[in-house]
């Protein structure tokens, strides 16, 4: 194979404070052209901080403390603002978490797609608002409309016309961070199939960004599941969610109600562990019904199967049995953390 | 972790409000205990020890550390004197504000409708009330006295208080926990002062140091421009003396001291506002 | 035909909610009243009937704007109707007053979306589960306490002093959410309101939050009106579906028939549009304009006529009623869809 | 723009109902204090033609609602009495200085918000760093000075000590000008506007600062900054087109109500500068007992701030597209 578009080496994220907390720690994932890689987790898993870093957007108190993010096999983990504005966007696009509050509110709409273009792009005013008129019924959207300020448009136009801006300059690669999350279903359905067939087309990589695995199920093809900082399973997503060999990702997907599927739903008790310090040995065994004291002492190392699905635990060579058991609603109802 | 204790600790984490609580303390200190710490009666007409002629217009020395004014009176002692007339000003009449404030914009955006509207004009029609003139005016009609500043102060100062109040209202009542008090049948009262208050206490704290800087000033701007209570001896008066007799030409120190004692208190008091902000609204705190 | 005869069923029904209207006015300048004098109103809900039998859970669901969540606000007076009625155990709601509103504010309560705005932030834990007893006047300090922990027990939360004394913020999503229904429980309701209970929770603690609640209609009898915009989060607890399009109800059913054999291409969009987790699968799905009309200016007849692909002229000359196609199932449409869901 | 006319109108009115309402507060406090209200228009050093003219004119011997209707007309007409000073009409007499207040209040109004927003945005982009902590000390020590005071202090050191300025008056003795615009625009006139607008500037420039630095601060976390970020735009662009712009709305906002309270500030200055202005005015008035130049001095201030607050209203609602005018 290539050398890859992107690789994430030994990543660690850490946010200094009155206590600093690792918010992601020792992650590795590589990404070619056309690759399309969902990342689920819930809440304060690091998959937000994760997508940041990749953009050089990390919050002033946070800061990548150890391993590389290889572009182009270059590492841009510590590149200055300078450095990065020359990736963002013309190589690195964002497709942000909240299309809604995400164009300034003062600026026409499509003055703000002719600015993200003009700051890479030494074309002319009337070029630039060519190319979005384009964009805008790439995603259809009635060009007449970038003419309107953001507040006049319903949160799904917003969130096509964000797209559109997002592959203004064909970005190699483009982040989408939960952009669906705050719309309704029949929208969000629109949005999903638009980003699918536009990835298709344009061929550039993708990482889709989600708490909802059913969305990362139709969207990517390769998934990482993220649990307290960490990849706790990764592979080809048909393989991961129908054969999922970490507890956490069984539990997940039995936690996740669909529609016309009788199962029992089942909840993982607990809550993620606190990651100042993170406890020692797995950092899911507080809420594991496996878990056992190899477990709570040492950290699983991610293994590999043939097929090239890994993942970070003791047990994966138990995944068919412990498959069985976490299906049913009594296994996870033995944890103590409950 | 209460909320009266990390207001304790966010105030002495920061710096400034520390000086500042250490400031106003000092100056309770002094007020409580003027006639202790007064070397002289602050109208009283004095001597040069040495010389044995009025002390008029001395300039700082071992006799008179703040110099004296063109009466031979001590400025020393009149502004430790003075510091009575600004404290009282200042807490009473920022009682009032926030006190009417909060409960303006309490009942205003609790209730909104005509009663928003009503209270929220007067509101505006308070701000388009310019306050030292109107203070100056009002004082002309009645007298110079202290207790009536303090009711001017109170009955205009009150509209920004209640501005903010109000608009923070306005969005608790939308929160579900005031709902689900609703829903419960929780009487109107008892939303607006048990549920609503302690989440809008902040913010009246915040306007108590506020509101004690703009009375304190209020107090030596209408006294500066010689509508102050003339039984009591206040910075602002000082200061039009000093103005008026034309002495600020050569005494410096006279226009100097009680400029000073002004300026460190109400500086203080704002530093103490500045770190309740982030507790009032923890938007800011996340910073 | 009076759909409230349409809808009855045998049992005397706990709620019933009659041909209720919320229109609000929309806000113009007083030039355009003076020029315009027939106001324009916001529909958010446009003739909805709707009974509810004792210990049944039924789910609201519906896209935002649908009317879901004002019809919740309606059922426990949060808002007043401005037509129709809502009867609870026989007393229409609207005339209640003096202790008899008193009693009804004791039988009907609510659990909202969001876990972290639903607790007040300065009340501890304790405070927040006693408010309703003081409330309702209970004074025995003894007896508050116990059933403060009774219902914090009976939401599956340990009763110890360190939670009673806790704030909000020291508390999970999960936990807290667990609060605000022992909240709702203390007073022991006939009828709680939950209005998206789990919507912001992580997908890993719903299912416990589902479960308690189908736990408490058995316990302790409640009767649920379950509001999500989530049709794979109503389909494990709730008895009957009711799908609210701009304020009306399109299709209401028992939520297994409707689930699997819905009739209004309405709700056919809303589960064509649901995500599959199994990869293998492809699901087949309605194209749908993805955006509805404006509460304001419907369009004539069904109001899903300017959305949905099997449109005719029939369809814009009147607003459907709604037909009984199975026993309990109707549906507002002249052109039902009977061939199965592809999936 | 039909909504914007709307908005417009109503704004108008009710600024008129504002005055309105300040114009009766004025009636009745004059009025309803002890003592006799003729004393308040009429002065005994008139004579006795002119006291029982203005006595009548003023109504001041019929019933109370008759006075008030008199009182609105005669301000509708201008018509404010006669000072008991000078024995000139009042409206005369404030008309004279009112361009002194107007200058004054402007251009230090326009000094200290310019400064005012470019010095907080720079203390937002330095947030946390020194140059954070100095300015907002030194903004908040002038804050916390009475302006009066400033005003000695810079009178003491540039006028008696240095002789760099006049130490007080708008012109100095014996300058002649031909009238007309020439009265302002010459260089006695800006050496003689230079310290009193120092000093209004230095107790003005706090609340642009601070409230420009604060609310920029809050909208540089929103989500639109984050993608002008990603979007690759330089820093300074983001700062300033992105973050400065919607900054700026709550600051003129603010302005509204700060302009009203910086014309209502003048009058300490005025005294301290011997500045002929409208504060200066109400202060004098009052202490010679001169009433009817109080209260016409006292109006003509609470007009010009409700005009002023008028203005900027209009001003936030052109700027801001979101604004619904209703």
């Amino acid at each position: 194979m290539d050398t890859p578009l992107l690789e994430v080496k030994d990543l660690q994220i850490e946010y200094k404070g009155r206590r600093s907390l690792k918010a992601v720690d020792r992650v590795n994932f590589e990404l070619q052209l056309g690759d399309n890689l969902g990342i689920v987790g819930e809440s304060g898993c690091g998959k937000t901080t994760l997508a940041k870093s990749l953009l050089g957007l990390l919050p002033d108190n946070g800061s990548v403390v150890g391993g590389a993010i290889l572009w182009d096999k270059t590492d841009v983990s510590h590149y200055s603002e300078n450095e990065w504005n020359r990736l963002r966007w013309s190589d690195i696009a964002l497709v942000p978490q909240n299309a809604l509050s995400s164009f300034n509110p003062v600026y026409r709409l499509r003055d703000q797609i002719v600015e993200a273009i003009r700051a890479h792009e030494s074309i002319s005013v009337d070029d630039a608002r060519r190319r979005t008129e384009k964009l805008a019924t790439m995603v259809g959207i009635d060009p007449q409309r970038l003419m309107d300020f953001p507040h006049q448009l319903s949160g799904g136009m917003k969130q096509r016309l964000v797209i559109a801006m997002a592959l203004a300059l064909n970005p190699r690669l483009i982040i989408a961070d939960e952009p669906t999350t705050a719309l309704d279903v029949v929208v969000q359905d629109r949005i999903i199939r638009q980003i699918v067939e536009l990835q298709n087309e344009l061929k550039f990589a993708m990482i889709y960004i989600s708490h909802d695995i059913a969305v990362v199920a139709e969207t990517c093809h390769l998934i990482a599941v993220m649990y307290a900082g960490q990849i706790v399973e990764y592979g080809l997503t048909s393989a991961v969610l129908k054969k999922p060999i970490h507890p956490y990702t069984m539990g997940l997907k039995n936690a996740f109600p669909e529609l016309r599927v009788d199962k029992p739903l089942i909840s993982i008790p607990g809550h993620p562990p606190n990651l100042d310090p993170p406890p020692t040995g797995c950092r899911f065994a507080s809420r594991c019904p496996f878990a056992t004291e190899l477990c709570r002492q040492s950290e699983p190392p991610m293994v590999e199967l043939p097929s090239g699905q890994k993942a970070a635990c003791h047990y994966v060579d138990r995944a068919l049995e412990l498959r069985e058991l976490a299906a049913k609603a009594e296994t996870w109802r033995q944890v103590p953390a409950g | 972790m209460s909320t009266s204790s990390s207001i304790v600790r966010e105030l002495l984490r920061d710096r400034l409000a520390l000086f500042g609580l250490v400031v106003v303390a000092l100056f309770f200190f002094v007020a409580i205990f003027a006639p202790a710490l007064a070397p002289h009666d602050p109208m009283e007409v004095l001597k040069h020890p040495e010389t044995g002629k009025a002390a008029i217009l001395q300039p700082p020395s071992r006799y008179f550390p703040f110099g004296t004014t063109n009466m031979a009176r001590d400025v020393l002692s009149q502004v430790i004197y003075g510091s009575r007339i600004a404290l009282l000003v200042g807490f009473t009449a920022a009682f009032v504000v926030t006190f009417i404030g909060a409960n303006v914009g309490l009942i205003a955006g609790f209730y909104g409708g005509w009663v928003d509207t009503i209270l929220m004009r007067i509101v505006d029609i308070a701000y388009a009330i310019p306050f030292v003139p109107f203070a100056i005016l009002l004082i002309a009609l009645l007298r110079p006295s202290i207790v009536y500043l303090i009711m001017i102060v109170g009955l205009l100062m009150w509209r920004a208080p209640a501005r903010v109040i109000r608009a923070q209202v306005l969005s608790l009542v939308q929160r579900p926990y005031v709902k689900a008090a609703r829903v419960t049948g929780a009487s109107n009262l008892r939303i607006m002062y048990v549920h609503l208050m302690p989440n809008i206490l902040p913010i009246v704290l915040l306007y108590i140091p506020l509101s004690v800087g703009w009375a304190i000033m209020a107090e030596a701007s209408v006294s500066f421009l010689g509508f102050g209570d003339p039984r009591m001896v206040s910075w602002g008066g000082m200061l039009q003396s000093a103005f008026a007799t034309g002495a600020m030409r050569v005494a410096w120190w006279w226009t100097l001291a009680p400029g000073i004692a002004i300026v460190l208190i109400v500086i203080s008091v704002y530093f103490i506002n500045r770190a309740f902000e982030p507790i009032a609204s923890p938007s800011i705190r996340k910073e | 035909m009076s759909e409230n005869i349409l809808l009855s069923t045998p049992q005397t029904p706990l709620l019933s909610v009659d041909d209720v209207k919320k229109w609000y006015p929309v806000r113009q300048s007083m030039f355009a009243s003076l020029i315009q004098p027939d106001k324009r109103f916001v529909k958010a809900i446009d003739g909805v009937s709707i009974q509810l039998k004792k210990q049944e859970i039924i789910g609201l669901v519906g896209e935002s704007g649908s009317g879901k969540s004002t019809l919740g606000e309606l059922v426990t007076l949060l808002q007043t109707p401005t037509e129709g009625t809502i009867t609870f155990d026989g007393a229409d709601i609207s005339s209640l007053h003096g202790d008899a509103l008193k009693q009804f504010r004791k039988r009907v309560q609510v659990i909202f979306q969001d876990p972290y705005a639903t607790l007040n932030q300065r009340f501890t834990i304790y405070r927040t589960v006693v408010e309703p007893l003081i409330i309702h006047g209970v004074r025995d300090k003894g007896e508050r306490t116990r059933r403060v922990k009774l219902a914090l027990t009976r939401s599956g939360l340990k009763p110890e002093d360190d939670l009673l004394n806790a704030y909000p913020h020291n508390l999970s999503g999960g936990q807290r959410q667990r609060v605000s229904i022992a909240r709702a429980i203390v007073l022991e309701p006939d009828l709680v309101v939950a209005d998206e209970p789990v919507s912001m929770l992580d997908v890993s603690v719903r299912s416990g939050i589902l479960n308690l609640l189908a736990e408490l209609r058995d316990t302790i009898g409640l009767t649920i009106i379950f509001i999500s915009h989530d049709l794979s989060t109503v389909q494990n607890l709730c008895d009957r579906i009711a799908v609210m399009y701009l304020g009306r109800i399109v299709e209401i059913g028992p939520v297994k028939q409707v689930i699997e054999r819905a009739f209004h291409p309405y709700t056919r969009a809303l589960l064509e549009a649901v995500p599959l987790v199994d990869p293998d699968v492809k699901r087949e799905r309605t194209n749908i304009d993805s955006e509805p009309p404006s509460a304001i200016d419907l369009p004539p007849g069904c109001r899903f006529s300017s959305r949905c692909p099997f449109v005719t002229p029939e369809c814009l000359i009147a607003e459907p009623e709604l037909v009984e196609m199975a026993p309990g199932h109707y549906v507002r449409c002249i052109h039902p869809r009977h061939e199965p869901i592809w999936y | 723009m039909k909504g914007y006319r709307g908005f417009l109108l109503r704004r108008v009115l009710f600024g008129l109902f504002t005055i309105w309402v300040i114009i009766t507060l004025v009636f009745v406090l004059f009025r309803v204090t002890p003592g006799d209200p003729t004393v308040f228009m009429v002065d005994s050093t008139f004579d006795p033609a002119v006291r029982e003219e203005i006595l009548h004119k003023f109504g001041l011997d019929k019933p109370l609602w008759q006075q008030y209707l008199i009182y609105i007309g005669n301000l509708l007409k201008g018509d404010m009495g006669r000072s008991f000073v000078s024995h000139r009409p009042v409206a005369e007499e404030l008309g004279g200085v009112l361009p002194n207040t107007i200058i004054l209040a402007f251009t230090s109004f326009i000094l200290a918000y310019v400064l005012g927003v470019l010095l907080g945005a720079f203390l937002a982009a330095k947030r946390g760093q020194w140059q954070d902590s100095l300015g907002i000390s030194l903004v908040l020590f002038f804050r916390s000075a009475p302006t009066f005071w400033i005003g000695m202090i810079l009178l003491m050191i540039f006028s008696f000590k240095l002789g760099w300025f006049p130490s007080g008056r708008i012109r100095s003795l014996g300058y002649v000008t031909t009238g007309g615009l020439d009265k302002y625009l010459n260089l006695d006139f800006l050496h003689h506007l230079i310290l009193p607008t120092v000093v209004a500037g230095l107790y003005l420039v706090a609340l642009p600062v601070m409230l420009t630095r604060n609310t920029l601060l809050e909208v540089l976390k929103e989500d639109y900054i984050e993608l002008a970020r990603a979007k690759g735009l330089p820093g300074r662009t983001i700062l300033l087109k992105h973050g400065v712009r919607n900054a700026i709305l709550p600051v003129v906002t603010a302005a509204a109500v700060y302009i009203g309270l910086a014309i209502a500030g003048m009058a300490e200055i005025e005294v301290v500068f011997s500045w002929p202005g409208v504060g200066q005015a109400i202060v004098l008035a009052v202490r010679s007992h001169d009433y009817p130049v109080a209260q016409g001095a006292f109006l003509l201030l609470a007009i010009m701030v409700s005009v002023m607050s008028l203005v900027a209203d209009l001003a936030y609602a052109y700027l801001d597209p979101r604004i619904s005018y209703d």
